[in-house]
């Protein structure tokens, strides 16, 4: 190995040395900022962890596991995923390997940081020896992988479709100037490559290229302005990185020893959330899981163009698209890097201040507490706002108490306080902690030692946030299926009947309870599935969670959601939310029932 | 000079000089506030209603008729938990406009409050 | 304004009057209010006209103050009206006239009344024959006061030595006419020009050369409303009518204001001080109030009576403003002299409205 | 035109002229109508009902003959501008009809000067001379309209600024009212004017002028948008196809005010517009507003003409004060009375797909009786 330029330098290298440092100090720059901006406790707590080895070997583990090699989205998408790890990991290899070239042939070389990414520019090599050959062979096998890679994003950019996407993010001018230049790298180092091969070696890729441009060229002059090409066009992707979505590579590493260490968002647009947004792809995925995009509708309201603006400080349409959501959280399963949208959404909601902040200070408790103090019975049921309107679920759920033989008590006969799970939802937290507050007063007054409800919404909400002292807070079909494990329920099989179960949002996605219901169903009938079910369920599109999506907007979510569940023709649909059943009963051909109902018709008297 | 009785205002509404600032803000966010038929659903079906007097029907009349003082005691007692948006017969978001009042009740903005560290669990 | 249209509703609202032979029946307080009006109705319907118009001294009030305060039954009111017939009656008349437009509404309701429930009538006959061994027949015309001054508006204007014109200007003054709610609102047919657009007192602005102001509240209550003045608690609602009511007229510079009832002249030349010592504000010209006249005062002025025998000095508003505007003259010297020249005592001057 | 212009008088000499000159086509096997069907059929109004019938009547091959006390047909819709729900041109109904019964016998700016009852028909003497046998006869004679100057209060033909529904439906049909402001801030429209109203004499409703306000608010809107609209009501009637999206269209898209309260008293202000008091009942409060031009929604009442035929032919009025049908429900096109038919708002208020309906139901009821009394 010869070193061919004797003081290791040339002018090209310049392009590339300026985009680097650029972006090397912006990431420095932007790390002490975001770490500036964590809370006290959770600044330090994060330093600790990224010195405690558990951690340590965890972070590096998931950073190569999701920023090279795209695990989760290989998972999802193949195709998606063989796409952006042959970028990602290719590229790390061909830099990691760079630098093994320079510390095995060129040690003394070791001080210039450009020179990995140059070497063959910078030495001549008889390639016919052992170690030239392999590294030479390692570095055209994965320069070709990228260019696969390279190859298959632009068939994605006319033709996303043929990655399963039907709709992608419209890139911003500066993401389109990026993306070109990142298609432009790669085969530019190919043909830079190829024209030093001659003289610095090669490999099965790059010097048979050599050969051919021999062949019409006959001369090497191609050589420098290609090297040059190169070098700049590294330099433009390195200098507006940090303001493209391509500043979600150096973000994501952030990311992810930030999550590790449990940190959680603590403010809208400072520390966590911060990284958060700008580790956000753009990759789109959230687009098409978005219950909202049906009919091509609020694409614009997607959690990505949610980082987006908040990138771009533009509180208008930060303040729509925060609003516009139904808090489904779907688009937070199915994004790579786990971007909170939901929760980014809700803090978005709770910075605005109001002229009037609500205030329950006029509400007596009294009559509540003394009212399920005075009756007996260990399971508290509290049937919530919603169910005053479905009066049909409180019934099948009192009468499917009975017949299992347990002591309950009601909560709410005569309508109640609010569980506060709507108000906190709009962002208003001080206020749902005063409802919070009442209904554990009540709670505990009862000295039951199980809650039960059957509104998803109001489980969550006490299944998460309050502290009741061990008192066992249950959704109904959870209970029910608990009921039919311990035999006190003999509910006759009709296998005739095919049953689809609606996950609701809150309590799939939400609570994680996808089978409890569907063993409840197995019981009942033959239970058949959505196209898209368990956490990947399609929100109803009665969500609370949205504040400002009107009603017509939301019939096609709903109309949408009905159609996926119905790809099996079911006979009837079940849910456990009295607001999805309200929901789809608005539009359904198909009977829309509760989960306590079907199991209530399929009892018959005191099977226990 | 003191008579003992004083001259007491009319409680009629003029319509020529009530102030419609706040209405106009929730026509701009919300014109569905126009096609309230005062049918009562919201107010009939409210879960603070019990306990404020929260009636949305009552508190969208009196920023019609410009007598928001009368109003905001009721806005105070509101749960947000979307029952009324469920009944309503004219599919009015309710919940928003409920919000959005709470917002601009006394024709401010009161902006953002970004610094603010809060416990966000959802 | 098409004033046709006016016309034609007024002249489906044309009561029959006859002309002569009238029993009269006075006001319970209108003697104290304006001692002139009624004196000078009698002056004029006698001496002036030559009309035959009997009183008899053992008449009564009519009863209609307490039954719209509230503190007598309706059948003693009607008991109280069965005596009043009785007397007319006695006297050989069938032509009732009244001086109050309270009395002229509650004898038409009871009219009405009796004719709906003919059982009622019966039984007031036999009150009253209880009560005082007395009998009556009901009369066959029930006018008031107002309606035989419109009736003989035109010999009145014949006869006048002024006009309602601005004697500087030649413009006619500008009147506002209050009729008094009881005079048409309840029986728009039994009032001349009905209840929406009345013409008994406007007829008379307009035959004595004034032109008639129809302002926004003009069919708006003067404010009395018996029990809301008469309970202490409720004359702050009492004066914000009469409060309502001038703050419509404003901008219509009125002259003057003529009225039928004893209450609205009371009260809508007496609460004009009240509401200039409240809010420092004059509704009239240069600080003056505007002057409310009942229309026996009004023809009198016209038809060049003294002021001060008309009893104009017992007006809160001064009235010499609207005597110099019609360029009648008064002697200042005389305002509150009596009888035989006889010092009557001087009021103290209000505050703010200016009072001579 | 033609037809209006030149009528084409028919005496029972022409009819027996015509009906040999068919039976002379039949022998000759020619397609002409059966014999009987030339039989005449009086129809009294030339208003939309008694075009539509007339139109339906020569369908089936009678000769109607339609009698109009105006000199044009069309009754009260000719004058009118564009129809709810859907904004049609009310002319165009109105002339589509009319070419419909260019066939038609029709006598325009003649009454009825009396008629006989025969044995089994009619006898009617026009005011043009013209003497009418008929075993049938159609009464289509319509309403009139509340004379809005009887609410006092309201202020009609008394203050400048006070129209009606008829005056502001002239107005849009391009006729001139010095009364409608150029550029008014608050125009005001008055529900239930003579409708529901004891004190005016008629307590029914009058069914259209709930949907007439609305369609009229919005025209008014759309002329001056810069106009706030208030529509006073007591109750919202909007029972027809399509008038509660219509509603909604005035709130939404016009921001049309509805206030529900009756308006008390109108009263003239100082610069000619007008103050309007009413009760907000909603908010249990007085309510007051300065009007530049308030509309009268006059109403639906019997047609007093129809007193005299009505007398002559021993019908009955109902106790709306509408003619009176043998039966409101299954025979609204009857008269009690064998061979007279009734057919719109001579029997109450209706819309104009109403009374077109009814028209042709009535037409078919007079064939069927004229087939059973062969």
């Amino acid at each position: 190995m010869i070193d061919r330029i004797a003081n290791g330098f040339h002018p090209f290298v310049l392009p590339f040395v300026f985009g680097m440092v650029f972006v090397l100090s912006y990431c420095v720059y932007g790390i002490v900022k975001i770490l500036r901006q964590l809370p006290a406790e959770d600044r330090k707590h994060f330093f600790v962890t990224l010195v405690t080895p558990k951690y340590i070997v965890k972070n590096v583990w998931d950073i190569f596991a999701n920023c090279l090699l795209h695990v989760k989205l290989w998972k999802r998408n193949r195709l998606l995923g063989y796409m952006h790890s042959s970028i990602a990991f290719g590229w790390f290899m061909i830099i990691l390997l760079g630098h093994i070239e320079v510390f095995l042939f060129m040690p003394s070389r070791a001080k210039f940081f450009y020179y990995p990414i140059f070497f063959n520019f910078f030495v001549a090599e008889n390639e016919t020896t052992l170690r030239g050959s392999l590294m030479f062979f390692l570095m055209d096998f994965f320069l070709l992988v990228i260019l696969s890679g390279i190859v298959l994003a632009m068939i994605k950019r006319i033709r996303s479709r043929l990655f399963g996407m039907r709709r992608t993010t419209r890139p911003s001018f500066l993401d389109t100037i990026g993306l070109y230049s990142l298609w432009a790298i790669f085969p530019l180092r190919l043909l830079a490559e190829s024209f030093t091969a001659d003289i610095s070696g090669g490999s099965f890729l790059t010097l048979p290229m050599n050969w051919l441009f021999r062949q019409f060229l006959g001369n090497n002059l191609n050589m420098l302005p290609t090297w040059w090409a190169y070098s700049i066009v590294l330099g433009i992707f390195m200098t507006i990185l940090p303001f493209t979505r391509y500043m979600h590579i150096p973000a994501e590493m952030m990311l992810i020893p930030m999550r590790n260490a449990g940190l959680k968002i603590r403010n809208a647009r400072r520390g966590f959330a911060r990284t958060e947004v700008f580790s956000c792809p753009n990759c789109g995925v959230c687009i098409d899981a978005c219950p909202m995009s049906v009919k091509k509708a609020n694409v614009k309201d997607c959690t990505v163009y949610l980082n987006r603006q908040i990138r771009r400080n533009n509180e208008k349409r930060i303040e729509e698209i925060s609003d516009k959501c139904l808090l489904c959280g779907k688009c937070t399963v199915v994004c790579q890097v786990g971007v909170e949208g939901s929760v980014l959404r809700v803090v978005q909601r709770s910075t605005r201040n109001y002229a009037i902040n609500q205030d329950y200070s006029c509400i007596d408790v009294a009559p509540f507490k003394s009212q399920v103090a005075a009756s007996s019975g260990n399971v508290l049921y509290f049937a919530g706002c919603m169910t005053q309107l479905t009066p049909s679920i409180r019934k099948a759920t009192i009468s499917v108490l009975e017949k299992a033989g347990v002591k309950y008590k009601l909560m709410d006969p005569d309508g109640g306080v609010c569980c506060g799970r709507p108000m906190l939802l709009a962002g208003r937290f001080a206020q749902a902690k005063e409802m919070f507050d009442r209904n554990v007063e009540i709670i505990k007054a009862s000295g039951c030692d199980t809650l039960l409800l059957s509104c998803p919404i109001c489980y969550k909400m006490f299944k998460d946030h309050y502290d009741l002292d061990g008192i066992k807070i249950v959704h109904h079909s959870e209970f029910f299926s608990q009921l039919l494990d311990e035999g006190k329920l003999r509910p006759k099989m009709s296998s005739e009947i095919k049953y689809v179960f609606h996950d609701p949002c809150e309590l799939g996605r939400g609570e994680g309870i996808y089978e409890q219901p569907r063993t409840v169903l197995r019981q009942l009938g033959t239970l058949v599935e959505a196209k898209q079910n368990l956490d990947e369920s399609i929100c109803c599109g009665g969500s609370l969670g949205s504040l400002s999506l009107g009603f017509e907007k939301r019939e096609a979510i709903t109309r949408n959601s009905l159609d996926n569940l119905c790809v099996a023709h079911p006979d009837t649909i079940v849910t456990a939310c009295p607001l999805c059943q309200t929901t789809f009963g608005r539009y359904s051909d198909v009977p829309v029932k509760d989960i306590s109902q079907v199991l209530d018709s399929a009892v018959g008297e005191k099977s226990a | 000079m003191n008579f003992g009785f004083s001259l007491s205002p009319s409680s009629a509404v003029n319509l020529d000089k009530i102030d419609l600032s706040l209405y106009h803000k929730m026509e701009e966010i919300e014109p569905d506030v126009r096609i309230c038929i005062g049918c009562g659903s919201c107010s009939a079906t409210c879960t603070g209603q019990p306990f404020s007097g929260m009636s949305l029907r009552k508190v969208i009349l009196a920023i019609q008729r410009g007598r928001e003082n009368e109003a905001r005691e009721m806005l105070s007692g509101c749960m947000l938990c979307g029952k009324c948006t469920m009944v309503c017969p004219r599919g009015i978001n309710t919940r928003h406009l409920i919000l959005s009042m709470c917002r601009y009740w006394d024709g401010e903005d009161h902006g953002y409050n970004l610094m603010n560290e809060v416990e966000v669990k959802i | 304004m098409i004033y046709q249209g006016k016309q034609k509703i007024w002249s489906d609202y044309q009561k029959e009057i006859p002309s002569d032979h009238w029993f009269y029946a006075r006001s319970c307080i209108r003697q104290s209010f304006f001692p002139g009006a009624e004196k000078y109705f009698m002056v004029i319907c006698k001496d002036l006209l030559g009309k035959d118009i009997f009183e008899n001294a053992h008449h009564t009030t009519c009863g209609g103050i307490s039954y719209h305060s509230d503190t007598i039954p309706q059948e003693t009111v009607m008991t109280i009206v069965a005596r009043q017939f009785a007397l007319m009656t006695e006297a050989g008349y069938k032509n009732f006239v009244c001086s109050c437009i309270t009395s002229f509404g509650n004898y038409t309701e009871i009219l009405e009344t009796w004719r709906e429930f003919p059982e009622l009538e019966a039984k007031i006959r036999e009150n009253l024959w209880k009560a005082c061994r007395r009998e009556f027949e009901k009369p066959e015309y029930v006018a008031h006061a107002s309606d035989l001054v419109y009736k003989f508006r035109n010999d009145i204007a014949e006869r006048a030595k002024f006009r309602l014109v601005n004697k500087e200007t030649g413009e006619p003054l500008r009147v506002v006419e209050h009729i008094g709610c009881h005079y048409s609102k309840m029986f728009p047919h039994k009032g001349v020009g009905g209840a929406e657009y009345p013409c008994v007192l406007s007829g008379m602005a307009e035959a004595w050369g004034g032109q008639v102001i129809d302002y926004p509240e003009r069919r708006h209550c003067c404010g009395f409303g018996f029990r809301q003045y008469l309970v202490k608690a409720n004359r702050g609602y009492s004066l914000s009518n009469t409060h309502k009511k001038f703050e419509s007229m404003e901008p219509y510079h009125p002259d003057l204001i003529i009225t039928n009832c004893p209450g609205c002249p009371y009260f809508l030349d007496r609460w004009q001080y009240v509401i200039s010592e409240m809010t420092g504000k004059t509704y009239g010209e240069n600080g003056y109030g505007i002057p409310a006249l009942t229309y026996e005062e009004l023809a009198g002025l016209v038809l060049g009576y003294d002021p001060w025998d008309l009893g104009l000095q017992f007006h809160q508003v001064a009235i010499e403003p609207l005597l110099d505007k019609i360029g009648i003259e008064y002697d200042p010297a005389k305002k509150y002299l009596g009888l035989n020249e006889k010092e009557i005592m001087k009021p103290a001057l209000p505050s703010v409205m200016k009072c001579c | 035109m033609a037809t209006e212009q030149s009528p084409k008088v028919s005496t029972p000499r022409d009819i027996r002229k015509e009906e040999r000159a068919q039976r002379k086509a039949q022998r000759q096997g020619a397609d002409a109508a059966p014999e009987r069907k030339l039989e005449q059929v009086i129809i009294i109004g030339g208003g939309i009902a008694g075009m539509e019938a007339t139109k339906q009547l020569l369908s089936l091959g009678y000769r109607p003959v339609l009698v109009e006390k105006e000199d044009h047909l069309g009754g009260h819709v000719a004058s009118w501008n564009r129809l709810f729900p859907d904004m049609g041109d009310a002319q165009a109904i109105i002339s589509t009809l009319r070419e419909e019964i260019m066939d038609a016998t029709i006598y325009l700016s003649t009454e009825i000067s009396f008629c006989n009852r025969l044995r089994d028909g009619y006898n009617v003497m026009l005011s043009n001379g013209v003497n009418v046998l008929a075993r049938a006869i159609l009464m289509s004679t319509g309403f009139t309209l509340f004379p809005a100057a009887k609410k006092e209060e309201y202020g009609y033909g008394v203050y400048d600024r006070v129209i009606t529904n008829a005056d502001l439906e002239n107005w849009f049909n391009g006729g001139d009212d010095h009364r409608i402001p150029s550029s008014p801030k608050a125009v005001g429209f008055v529900h239930c004017v003579g409708s529901r109203d004891l004190k005016a004499g008629n307590p029914q409703c009058s069914k259209v002028c709930c949907i007439t306000a609305i369609k009229q608010a919005i025209e008014v809107k759309e002329k001056f948008p810069e106009a706030e609209v208030y529509c006073f009501y007591m109750d919202l009637r909007l029972f027809g196809k399509k008038y509660e999206d219509f509603y909604i269209r005035a709130q939404r898209d016009f921001g049309i005010h509805f206030i529900r309260g009756r308006v008390s008293e109108v009263s003239e202000t100082i610069n000619g517009s007008v103050q309007v008091k009413a009760e907000d009942t909603l908010s249990g409060r007085p309510i007051k507003v300065v009007l530049d031009m308030l509309v009268l929604m006059a109403g639906i009442v019997n047609n007093p003409d129809n007193a005299g035929i009505a007398k002559q032919l021993s019908l009955e009025t109902d106790t709306d004060g509408f003619l009176r049908s043998a039966d409101n429900i299954l025979s609204i096109t009857e008269s009690p009375r064998k061979g007279i038919f009734l057919a719109g708002a001579c029997t109450g208020a209706k819309t104009v797909p109403e009374t077109v309906a009814e028209a042709r139901s009535a037409a078919l009821s007079i064939h069927n009786y004229l087939k059973n009394l062969q």
